[in-house]
């Protein structure tokens, strides 16, 4: 299983770093969000660093799901019989698809983070906080792409996936977004109080959707 | 001496559609079988139903002995089908492709797949097996998407050979082809028999699959109109 | 060699006794009415009671005033959503994905209790939003329990999209059970996260209006009432659409029959 | 009385009802359907019937 995952991984990330459409695309977009939330809130650095944790997590969740229909896309020459046709173990397919994206998205999120703090002007309250918000973006970014890998198997079979794909994956992400955005405030300095609850939902969180996708993609990839 | 493949009735409904309305049809080791038939007949269908790919909704089916309906996935590790497109991605090398689509077969032990395949016998395998079907050496650092039609199918098929499944079904594959690479992948074909393999072949190239085949049979509408007798 | 090629008819399962056998048993099921129409006629009238004692015989309150009346719905089409019909989801997913207990029945169940509560939560939010304008001033505010409410409501609408992606009985089961699952999953999540969220963030003093007033009888009685019609509804509505699925099944079934011939038919000459 | 609340009460029965009665509607219109083909297929058995 885990060789398994190690080849899709690997595979996933080779195209990655062959086509560049993460890189070029996907972050791009990321970027345009957190300038275009600049416009819409005005020249006022105090509102924007306000605005700021959340502002970078609907950035960095918008982006996970750009990321999860490449992922997807990637397979569209081999298609769902071609996917099977490989005799890979489901779970094993399911950690390598989210791992990819996830390390993706860890990628994405670190440079939404500066992103945040060179054009909003953010600032971590010292040296932990940086680590806490690296933290955070690493469990989110994993629960982002596990639910996402697991959605975007669900939907394979659907027409409308396009659509569907978003309308599963935001009411699921919403958790995560509040969880992060929370952790994130807090160590740039717009909050005091524990985040340690935060972390228990954001950890808790990563890991219900691990088990369920382990657990759910066989029955999702077969057809009986 | 059971069949290799028996089915029994066998209906497979897809999104409401029948694609296959009563199957019966067997066939043992050995033997290469033509299925003719027009478009949208079936064929397809039918060895994507012997690949464990579409469901079994009606009827009773067994490949190898293992029941279709609740062994379709170890039946996927016993036959190889090559679809008529190919099952490669389009960034990857020929060579890391046929690695992906081999890494995993069952045949290989541990301890190759654990060596990832960078010095060990399975990569000269693979090299050689790339030489056999006419494949030059830059062929396989090449990227799929700049390979031709042809060279598309060979590489297609040099999974097969190297997991050496003992049932082929092979959909179209002298589609589109240059003659060379029609009598690469035949004289392939031909390889596999001989070591007692069974091949399944849709075609609507009759002739040049005829001339390989052991017997024909026409589907349409979803089941099989008329078989003729074994020609050996 | 010897092999078999052989011209047969399609098999049993498909012939006209079966198939009509199918559809015979949808439609006793159908046919069975002494329950459902008792049901449907005790949910009637105790919608009645409660419209007619919620509007006109029980006295209004004296803090909040006649918005009180709209407590007589909105705490029991809530209650008929969030535990009777989700709940009942969730069960029958999980029974559905225990092999021991799988049975397509409980597919059909949580689709059709899935339904029903989608329709009593989008009421729960709208009598909840009128009564927010009313005792609030504001049509919705960031409270946890409207949050979670909301977020609820797309997670379920989510889970009913996918039950329509297509796919063979079986595989479409799993899909739906493994999607209820994910929303039941997050509900307990949601919860504790939009309850610290405003914890954190709101003094939460006007949103936890004082309920704790001496209930006069006839308000109790009128929101017993209410409670018993939400369910005894819900019962209904569920039990028809199951039978509606049954129906629909069978029907399909028919169709496949004739499907299978016209497949034979297409052979040419 | 506030109209708010007669509104409230209004699209509470009206959505109700309006769903009891399209899955009652939907329901009959499949009980007439199914029962026309078991009707047709006892008067005119074809061939799968006398096997």
């Amino acid at each position: 299983m885990f060789l398994d995952a190690w080849i899709v991984l690997k595979k996933d990330l080779l195209i990655e770093m062959r086509t560049r459409v993460v890189m070029v695309q996907v972050l791009p977009i990321a970027g345009a969000i957190l300038i275009i939330f600049g416009f819409a809130l005005g020249p006022d650095n105090q509102t924007l660093q306000k605005a700021a944790p959340g502002l970078i997590w609907i950035a960095i969740i918008l982006s996970c799901l750009i990321a999860v229909e490449r992922s997807l896309s990637i397979e569209y020459p081999l298609g769902r019989d071609g996917l099977r046709l490989l005799n890979l173990d489901p779970a094993g397919l399911f950690l390598g698809k989210a791992l990819a994206i996830s390390i993706e998205m860890i990628g994405i999120s670190f440079l939404v983070v500066f992103g945040s703090v060179t054009l909003y002007g953010s600032r971590f309250n010292h040296f932990t906080g940086l680590l806490m918000v690296v933290l955070t973006c690493i469990l989110g970014s994993l629960a982002l792409s596990f639910i996402g890998a697991l959605y975007g198997a669900m939907s394979l079979g659907s027409q409308i996936r396009e659509t569907l794909v978003p309308l599963l994956f935001l009411p699921v992400a919403a958790p995560v977004l509040l969880a992060s955005t929370e952790i994130t405030a807090k160590y740039l300095g717009m909050t005091t109080g524990s985040s340690l609850k935060w972390l228990g939902v954001l950890i808790a969180l990563t890991i219900s959707y691990f088990a369920i996708g382990f657990v759910g993609f066989e029955p999702l990839l077969e057809e009986r | 001496m059971p069949y290799t493949i028996s089915l029994k009735n066998v209906v497979s409904v897809v999104g409401g559609f029948p694609l296959l309305a009563g199957i019966n049809f067997e066939a043992s080791f050995g033997e290469i079988v033509l299925i003719s038939g027009p478009n949208g007949a079936g064929k397809t269908s039918l060895l994507r139903l012997i690949a464990g790919l579409i469901p079994m909704t009606q009827g009773s089916g067994y490949v190898n002995g293992l029941n279709l309906q609740e062994n379709s996935q170890e039946i996927r590790t016993l036959v190889s089908y090559v679809g008529h497109r190919p099952n490669m991605y389009d960034d990857l090398t020929a060579l890391e492709n046929v690695i992906i689509s081999v890494g995993n077969s069952h045949s290989l032990s541990l301890k190759v797949k654990l060596s990832r395949v960078k010095t060990s016998k399975l990569k000269e395998e693979i090299i050689a097996a790339f030489a056999l079907m006419g494949l030059p050496d830059r062929v396989s650092s090449t990227k799929f998407s700049r390979l031709s039609e042809g060279q598309k199918r060979r590489v297609n098929f040099i999974p097969l050979l190297i997991k050496d499944t003992k049932i082929w079904l092979l959909d179209e594959p002298h589609a589109s082809i240059d003659a060379l690479s029609r009598e690469i992948i035949d004289s392939s074909i031909l390889r596999a028999q001989e070591r007692g393999a069974l091949i399944l072949i849709a075609s609507h190239e009759l002739e040049h699959v005829q001339a390989i085949a052991t017997r024909t049979l026409n589907i349409q509408g979803g089941y099989i109109t008329s078989g003729d007798q074994d020609v050996s | 060699m010897t092999f078999h090629v052989t011209d047969g008819p399609v098999s049993n399962e498909n012939s006209d006794f079966y198939r009509l056998d199918k559809i015979n048993k949808a439609l006793a099921l159908a046919g069975r009415k002494m329950w459902r129409t008792l049901l449907g006629a005790v949910a009637v009238a105790s919608a009645l009671a409660t419209t007619v004692l919620g509007l006109y015989v029980t006295p209004k309150d004296e803090h909040l005033g006649n918005s009180v009346r709209l407590l007589y719905v909105h705490p029991p089409v809530a209650w008929a959503a969030l535990y009777l019909a989700f709940g009942l989801t969730t069960l029958c997913s999980i029974l559905y994905l225990i092999p021991k207990t799988r049975s397509p029945f409980f597919d059909k169940i949580a689709g059709a209790s899935a339904e029903s509560g989608i329709l009593f939560l989008s009421l729960t939010l709208i009598t909840g939003s009128i009564w927010g304008h009313m005792t609030w001033g504001v049509w919705w505010t960031w409270d946890a329990r409207l949050t979670l409410t909301a977020v609820l409501l797309v997670l379920y609408l989510g889970y009913l999209s996918v039950r329509k992606i297509s796919g063979t009985d079986h595989s479409k089961a799993i899909r739906n059970s493994i999607a209820a699952l994910i929303a039941a999953i997050d509900v307990p999540i949601v919860h504790f996260s939009v309850i610290w969220w405003n914890t954190l963030h709101q003094t939460a003093s006007i949103l936890t209006p004082n309920l704790q007033f001496k209930v006069p009888p006839s308000m109790g009685i009128t929101m017993g009432i209410g409670f018993l019609s939400a369910t005894f509804a819900w019962v209904w509505m569920v039990r028809v659409r199951y039978e509606i699925s049954v129906l629909e099944e069978a029907r399909e079934s028919e169709s496949l029959t004739t499907l299978i011939q016209n497949r034979r038919m297409e052979r040419v000459g | 009385m506030n109209f708010l609340i007669y509104l409230g009460y209004g699209i509470a029965i009206f959505a109700t009802v309006g769903y009891c009665l399209y899955l009652g509607l939907k329901r009959n219109k499949l009980v007439k359907e199914l029962s026309r083909i078991v009707k047709d297929s006892e008067s005119s058995p074809n061939e799968f019937t006398n096997r």
